[in-house]
């Protein structure tokens, strides 16, 4: 038994690297979309402290508002390519008025609250965005129109390590479209004027409003740009599988994957999801069976929970200091 | 307005510190028990009782552990629907092994096995924080919720996955399995949970009740007062998951009569913390409150079309139902963050002080 | 012969033993003690004061707030035959030196700490003071213990002594029935307006039987309870709330502190009930402050079902006759408004209530009684042991302060002072055969001092202290305070100072009150930035005068009076106060001084000039002195011609 | 008949607790270096110093909160490396803090109460009952914390949530929090902070009585020097977590050091 656990799996990783790099690499991939909604969430706590529960379904509902209005256009006769980049335009606009309403309706009203209160209304934004997303889309899972946002599809594999590891083409595409928007997010905070302001606001609200933004429009600015960041996530997770809500429970992974980097650092999204990624699937792989299989499910959260007792604020994040 | 305190004094502490000092209060807490035990069984239909009342007592009872932790002792836990789960397959091992012994006693003990994973689950807490610890409390829901699929032994290597209710009486009566009946069932929750209220209610308004509370509003202080935290919060842990427990095996033995595994997912979790959120952090009775809110609106969201005669589709107002209720937590959010019981309050301290307002 | 307190006590012990007689709340919970239980300790607490050597005769300092173990001690003093002499707790030490060393205390019986310091801060001035007990312990630890004793270990080694030696317990027995009516019972001193305070004797018999008539009177039973609080050391809280409780056996409770008072009425919830006219008003003051927080459809219906109340609520309580349609309308409102009203100020039970000191204005007074309280106005003093009128339920008017009480026979001499006969009167004053002789005639009949007449009735009104009711020039009576009380009974106006003595007609000084007129100008967007401003303004000006003329109309309504009504009225500039010696300490007006600062004003009320120059020092409240000048206007006042009245120039 | 006699003499002397060449660091900040001073059973000890000087760091380490990185504590004859703050309260340490530190949403019966934890033995078991020896335990405990109320005279507040009221009171609240726990040692951080004199008097009062009848030790911060004179046995005046002076109030006051660093400024 203590062979099957500790040394097995370990020979098998040295005796087929090829399929450590597989997993490895398939690990990287979903590790990356871990990340982006990981992305998603650090951007709103950083700046208005409240953990957005509502991100996961964001993707989602990004995800079929776009496909909802690529299949509108075409159905008005629009080409492939023209109607799925309207539709992707419209689609961002919808999360810009999800932004504005969230902002208006939710945020503004419950400014003062703890943030308990506030994680539960996004509890309920979640709710909402459920029942309206289902009641406007249907319930069915949608086929993602990866092909018409010219995404790659198929697959290139490559011989190596005495075995051939295969990547989806999609994959690539993921994992380079997120390293840029990471690097239009970091250039963005750092460069601009209402990325500055955004920093600020992640210290001080004075501080922000010295920047001569009001904290109202910082929220609807964060809300939108996770709103952004969880269309690109919809679209590379809806291309890898079908858009649906049970996308829902996937987005929960990215809970550990920021315990792991800390709330309020996006390298450490970044990292803690490959960490996740890669941890999952590897656990998945070689020790899964041992245990019945499945273990993909909570082996996250325990990663993260072990983590945690040995630094209870995360990767990144910031030293808890009590002071009396 | 309807209180009329002039004349009530106390003579001693153990009056002075009741928990229903007001005479009226006492007064309007006996209708309700009337109502309960009597007039509920007596007039209301099968659909009253089993679909409505039975499962509003259980998730009440649920609620009340989430709160323990969560409202008492200032820990948020995602892992509710996990420990309830842990009551219900161990009253279902405890019950098929032994099934001489009463089924009421094995629902009971099933709240030691919960309690007893809630505390290892619940170490950690002394390190973990907020939304820290939430997210840890997940590994135990996804931990326990995969044990419930994984380990047949759980589910006597049913092949269906699922844990069936055996027939079980109490004095001759049946009160699980097929046999038993709405009523039955209703008395014997009716019975389990005002029991525990009452229990919960002594332990949060003594000592431990305090100490929580102290950890709960500023640990520093509490630990310069004597307290551990450690014990103080692995307590709530313990007492808490004893609650869900119970809460998971009433539901199973006495509302669903049979469960999968996806019954104690995480949707179950977050339903309660709505209720516990909505009817009000740190109250017994808000855990009620928040509970029917929950419960028993989505009920009347669903009856409501067709009532009125509308043709809509099931699948459609399964929607509009989680659309209504999500604006809703949003809607009491703002309007009174401090939850339900605080909204009861409010209005009781207007009505007391009537007619000024305030 | 139930004619000593002590004797009663022994009484309702025997006939009510499990009956509350004393309930305290004191760290946080109600403490009752039954007749019996009290009748053990002050048994117990005799014994123990007999062992400190405690004689017939001797007096007894009482100082503190209403506590059990102060009315124990004037129980237990009593029992013995000794003169229990309360004075106020918070008298200056120099009052207290002069009361103590007048009365010639040897013991004193004190609260707490603080009271132990006064003690000792003064205790040259009084040389015969030899044992100081307290009730509180708190801080007493490290004094010197000598003369030092606890209340509670008194009652201890009284309990000790009783039960150790049956001789110390027949003697205790005996002191009791030794005592008899004619004993001198109390010492109160009272605050005279001028001069030392005077110690007022009171026998026994006199007292029990003046609260024998009242307790009848009010049908008190041993089934109401009272909340004391009023200052132990004045006659009220000894007659109502002692006397009549050891006459008709009902439970005194004393409050937790001074703070708590209000939330302890509520708790009790007493069924005869005594507050000063200010205490009533206050309280409506506060009703109508929280009311107007209250939402608008909750303040129409308050306002409404008030307004239903002021119309019918009084007849009702009188048991008028009152149409269906109004009773069933005074019911609901009982149910949302004055029912709830009454239970929140823990007025709900309340049977009885007076109220009696100064004068009461009628609208207060029918509020309360609007709302079903069976509020009444008496008139008594020390001398008579409180009560000389009082209003019968069901017979109240308004302005008068009722009939005589019971075996009281009351003479009004010709210059219009009240003189009294009651069966409660005093012995004498203690240790002044002077000022005695003086108060009482040869016939018996104590002057009261005041002025007053009877309405065709037999109900008395009070006009004013005698010595200040002068004349007009015409030789009509002029009571100026008695015009301005009537002028202070409208919540705008604060003081009043009226003239006339010697001159042709009367006129007046007033006072607004910022609070109120300024709450009424912030709602009539009238602007204005400091009280001389508002007080000049024309709306304001004409406000009061319609307050003038309707006193002018009531006025009118009394013979006597009709010629007293003011003519001419001005709003003073500055408000009268006590730091530039406008009013006494006790913000009474002192119109003699007024006078004369205010000459110019005065000339001008009398000269017919629309208009006059004043400019006086005042003192600031850091204490700083300045200059205020103003030109204050003068107005004529609207008065109602009666066939006396005669023109003036 | 006499006063109160001069009961602090008598009991002083005996050391209670001694800080020895502490020093305390938050990375690269030194926050206390080397002080050394000692409480002795029954006084009152002033610690005062400008701000920054070091002086809850102080109260800190005496409570275990922090853990000096050198130097050691000696409290009631034990030399201590490291200990817990529920340790120290075990052991009768007591603390108030500067900003109130109060269980904002109970009453302050209830916070009062919590102090009473360490003396309230009944088990869960009892405690689900709520019935025979645990209501027993809770009411003979309720007196005592009553005794409190009444000792503080805040009768009126007593079901009041501490949150509502006022800054002053629920300093007062605070103090009668620790005194629950009965302690040995009192530490009291800026006790009198935020004050109206009149509440400040009553402050004052409470201490002194605290210390005369109850021969409570007390180690107090306090900025109103003319208070900290007025009260205190001896005073230790830090700046910049170093010891400058240390002594009665009378000799502090003339030292030149403490004038120059503190008393001259504003005083």
């Amino acid at each position: 038994m203590l062979y099957n656990i500790f040394i097995d799996p370990f020979v098998q990783m040295v005796q087929m690297p090829d399929l450590l790099v597989q997993t490895l690499w398939e690990g990287l991939v979903s590790g990356v979309l871990y990340a982006l909604i990981a992305l998603g969430f650090v951007l709103i706590f950083k700046a208005s402290g409240v953990f957005n529960f509502a991100q996961g379904i964001m993707v989602v509902f990004s995800a079929l508002t776009l496909v909802g209005f690529y299949a509108k256009f075409s159905s008005w006769g629009f080409s492939g390519h023209a109607a799925a980049f309207l539709a992707l335009l419209l689609a961002a606009g919808v999360m810009l008025v999800l932004a504005m309403l969230v902002e208006r309706v939710v945020l503004r009203p419950l400014v003062t609250q703890p943030d308990i209160i506030l994680f539960m209304a996004t509890f309920g934004i979640t709710y909402v965005l459920i029942g309206f997303g289902e009641i406007v889309f249907g319930g069915d899972p949608k086929q993602m129109i990866a092909n018409e946002l010219f995404l790659p599809s198929g697959s290139v594999d490559i011989e190596m390590l005495g075995g051939l590891v295969s990547l989806q083409k999609i994959d690539i595409a993921a994992a380079v479209i997120a390293s840029l928007m990471i690097v239009g997010l970091a250039l963005f905070f750092q460069k601009t004027r209402i990325g500055r302001a955004l920093r600020a606001v992640a210290d001080s609200h004075k501080a922000a409003l010295s920047v001569g933004i009001s904290l109202n429009q910082i929220w609807v600015i964060v809300w939108f740009a996770a709103g952004l960041v969880a269309l690109v996530t919809g679209i590379m997770w809806g291309a890898r599988s079908d858009v649906s809500f049970a996308l829902e429970i996937v987005a929960l992974k990215a809970l550990p994957v920021l315990v792991l980097g800390g709330f309020t650092s996006v390298p450490g999204a970044i990292v803690g999801g490959l960490i996740i990624g890669v941890g999952e699937k590897l656990g998945e792989f070689y020790w899964g069976p041992l245990l019945g299989g499945g273990i993909e499910s909570w082996l996250a959260y325990v990663i993260a929970l072990v983590f945690l007792l040995y630094r209870p604020q995360g990767l990144f994040g910031d030293k808890i200091i009590e002071r009396i | 307005m309807f209180y009329r305190e002039t004349g009530q004094f106390k003579q001693n502490y153990a009056a002075d510190s009741a928990v229903f000092p007001i005479l009226q209060d006492r007064y309007g807490l006996a209708i309700i028990m009337v109502i309960a035990f009597v007039a509920i069984p007596m007039f209301g239909s099968e659909f009253l009782l089993a679909s409505v009342m039975i499962p509003f007592l259980i998730l009440s009872l649920g609620a009340i552990g989430l709160n323990i932790l969560v409202g008492y002792t200032g820990l948020l836990s995602l892992g509710t629907a996990g420990f309830m789960g842990v009551g219900a397959y161990a009253a279902y091992k405890l019950s098929t092994m032994f099934p001489q012994v009463n089924i009421l006693v094995w629902i009971l003990c099933s709240g030691f096995f919960a309690a007893g994973i809630g505390v290892i689950f619940g170490l950690p807490s002394l390190r973990i924080k907020g939304f820290y610890l939430a997210v840890a409390t997940l590994a135990a829901q996804f931990f326990l919720q995969w044990c419930f699929v994984r380990v047949a032994w759980l589910y006597n290597y049913n092949p269906s996955g699922a844990i069936e209710v055996p027939g079980r009486t109490l004095f001759g009566i049946a009160i699980t399995g097929p046999m038993a009946t709405p009523v039955n069932r209703y008395y014997v929750v009716l019975g389990v949970v005002v029991v525990m209220t009452l229990i919960a209610s002594n332990i949060v308004h003594g000592r431990i009740g305090r100490t929580w509370m102290a950890v709960r509003d500023m640990d520093i202080a509490a630990q310069l007062m004597g307290i551990r935290l450690l014990p103080a919060k692995l307590l709530a842990f313990a007492v808490s998951s004893f609650y869900c427990g119970v809460a998971g095996a009433l539901m199973v033995f006495l509302w669903l009569g049979a469960a999968e595994p996806s019954a104690f997912d995480i949707k179950l979790s977050f339903l309660l913390l709505f209720m516990v959120i909505i009817g009000g952090l740190g109250s017994l009775i808000g855990s009620f409150m928040g509970a029917a809110l929950i419960h028993i609106l989505p009920i009347f969201i669903r009856a409501l079309p067709e009532s009125l005669g509308l043709p809509v589709a099931a699948a459609t107002v399964e929607h509009l139902t989680y659309l209504i209720v999500g604006a809703l937590i949003i809607f009491f959010l703002i309007v009174e963050p401090h939850g339900l019981a605080r909204l009861w309050q409010i209005t009781k301290q207007k009505l007391r002080v009537w007619p000024f307002p305030y | 012969m139930l004619d000593t307190f002590a004797k009663l006590l022994c009484e309702h012990a025997r006939v009510r033993p499990d009956r509350p007689a004393m309930r305290h709340k004191d760290l946080g919970i109600w403490h009752t003690w039954t007749w019996r239980e009290m009748a053990e300790t002050i048994r117990a607490y005799a014994a123990g004061l007999r062992d400190l050597g405690l004689e017939r005769g001797a007096t007894v300092a009482v100082i503190g707030e209403n506590r059990p173990a102060m009315y124990w001690t004037i129980l237990a003093a009593q029992w013995l035959g000794a003169i229990p002499v309360p004075v106020y707790a918070d008298a200056v030490a120099d009052e207290m030196a002069y009361v103590l060393g007048h009365a010639e205390v040897g013991f004193a019986v004190v609260q707490d700490q603080e009271q132990v310091d006064k003690l000792l801060a003064i205790q040259d001035q009084v040389p015969k003071l030899r044992v100081v007990l307290y009730d509180e312990p708190r801080g007493l630890r490290d004094y010197d213990h000598s003369r030092l004793h606890a209340v509670s270990g008194i009652i201890e080694k009284g309990r000790t002594l009783l039960a150790s030696d049956p001789a110390v317990a027949a003697a205790i027995d005996a002191e009791r029935d030794r005592g008899n009516g004619d004993d001198i019972s109390i010492i109160l001193y009272t605050s005279g307006t001028t001069g030392r305070s005077k110690g007022v004797l009171l026998s026994a018999g006199r007292s029990i039987a003046a609260a024998r008539d009242t307790v009848a009177f009010d049908k008190l039973t041993d089934r109401d309870e009272v909340l004391a609080y009023l200052p132990l050391a004045w006659v009220g809280d000894h007659y109502l709330n002692y006397a009549q409780s050891l006459v008709s056996g009902f439970c005194v409770a004393c409050p937790e502190s001074r703070e708590t008072v209000e939330t302890n009425l509520q708790e009790i919830g007493p069924t005869f009930y005594f507050a000063p006219p200010r205490v009533f008003e206050a309280l409506l003051t506060r009703v109508t402050i929280r009311m107007e927080d209250a939402g608008a459809l909750k303040r129409r219906m308050f306002d409404y079902f008030i307004g239903l109340a002021r119309r019918w609520g009084e007849k009702i309580l009188d048991g008028d006759k009152v149409p269906l349609t109004a009773r069933l309308g005074y019911g609901l409102g009982n149910l949302l408004v004055y029912a709830p009203l009454k239970n929140v100020l823990g007025f709900s039970r309340i049977r009885v209530a007076y109220t009696a000191g100064e004068a009461i204005g009628p609208d207060l007074f029918s509020f309360y009684r609007s709302l079903g309280i069976n509020l009444k106005q008496l008139y008594g003093q020390t001398e008579a042991f409180l009560y000389v009128t009082a209003h019968p339920d069901g017979h109240i008017r308004v302005g008068t302060v009722g009939l005589a009480t019971p075996n009281v026979d009351i003479r009004i001499t010709e210059e219009g002072e009240v003189l009294y006969r009651s069966p409660g009167q005093f012995i004498g004053y203690y240790k002044d055969e002077e000022r005695t002789a003086e108060t009482v005639t040869p016939e018996g009949y104590v002057r009261t001092g005041d002025a007053g007449f009877f309405d065709e009735d037999g109900h008395l009104t009070i006009i004013d202290r005698a010595k200040d009711v002068g004349r007009l020039r015409s030789g009509a009576m002029f009571a100026p305070k008695y015009i301005e009380n009537k002028l202070k009974f409208f919540p705008n106006i604060k003081e009043a100072v009226a003239f006339g003595q010697d001159s042709d007609f009367v006129t007046c000084m007033l006072n607004i009150d910022l609070t109120a007129v300024g709450n009424w100008a912030e709602r009539n967007n009238i602007p204005y930035a400091s009280y001389q401003e508002l007080a000049q303004r024309p709306e304001v000006y004409a406000i009061c005068a319609g307050h003038v003329a309707e006193v002018n109309r009531a006025l009118a309504a009394e013979p006597r009076m009709a010629a007293a009504q003011i003519r001419r009225f001005l709003i003073l500039h500055k408000e009268l106060d006590a730091d530039d010696g406008e009013m006494t300490r006790t913000q009474k007006v002192r119109r003699g001084f007024i006078a004369e600062r205010y000459k110019p004003l005065v000339d001008a009320l009398y000269n017919g000039a629309e208009a006059a120059d004043i400019s006086t020092e005042v003192t600031f409240e850091d204490g700083r002195k300045g200059v205020i000048s103003a030109r204050v206007k003068i107005t004529d006042a609207a008065t109602v011609e009666t066939g006396r009245l005669e023109v003036a120039a | 008949m006499s006063g109160p006699k001069d009961a602090v003499g008598e009991t002083m002397g005996e050391t209670l607790l001694a800080v020895d060449g502490v020093s305390l660091g938050f990375g690269g900040v030194k926050a206390i270096t080397d002080v050394s001073f000692d409480i002795r059973k029954g006084e009152i000890r002033a610690i005062i110093g400008p701000n920054g000087a070091g002086k809850t760091s102080m109260l800190n380490v005496i409570n275990g909160f922090y853990h000096p990185q050198q130097g050691r504590i000696t409290y009631k004859g034990q030399t201590r490396s490291r200990m817990r703050p529920y340790q120290a309260a075990s052991q009768g340490i007591a603390r108030t803090f500067q900003n109130v530190a109060l269980f904002r949403g109970m009453s302050t019966l209830d916070n009062i109460m919590v102090g009473r934890t360490l003396r309230m033995h009944r088990g869960l078991f009892w405690q689900m009952l709520r019935f025979g020896p645990a209501m027993r335990e809770e009411i003979d405990h309720r007196r005592h914390v009553e005794d409190i109320i009444d000792f503080l005279q805040i009768e009126a507040i007593r079901k009041t949530p501490v949150g509502k009221l006022p800054y002053g009171l629920q300093k007062r609240v605070e103090l009668g929090r620790a005194l629950a726990m009965e302690p040995e040692l009192l530490l009291l951080d800026e006790p009198m902070a935020g004050m109206n004199m009149e509440e400040k008097e009553d402050m004052c009062r409470y201490i002194l009585d605290l210390n005369r009848h109850f021969g409570t030790t007390i180690a107090l911060i306090e900025h109103d020097i003319g208070v900290v004179m007025d009260l205190s046995d001896r005073v230790v005046v830090l700046e910049y977590g170093h010891k400058i002076a240390d002594g009665t109030p009378e000799e502090v006051k003339a030292d030149p050091k403490v004038i120059d660093a503190y008393l001259g400024v504003g005083h």
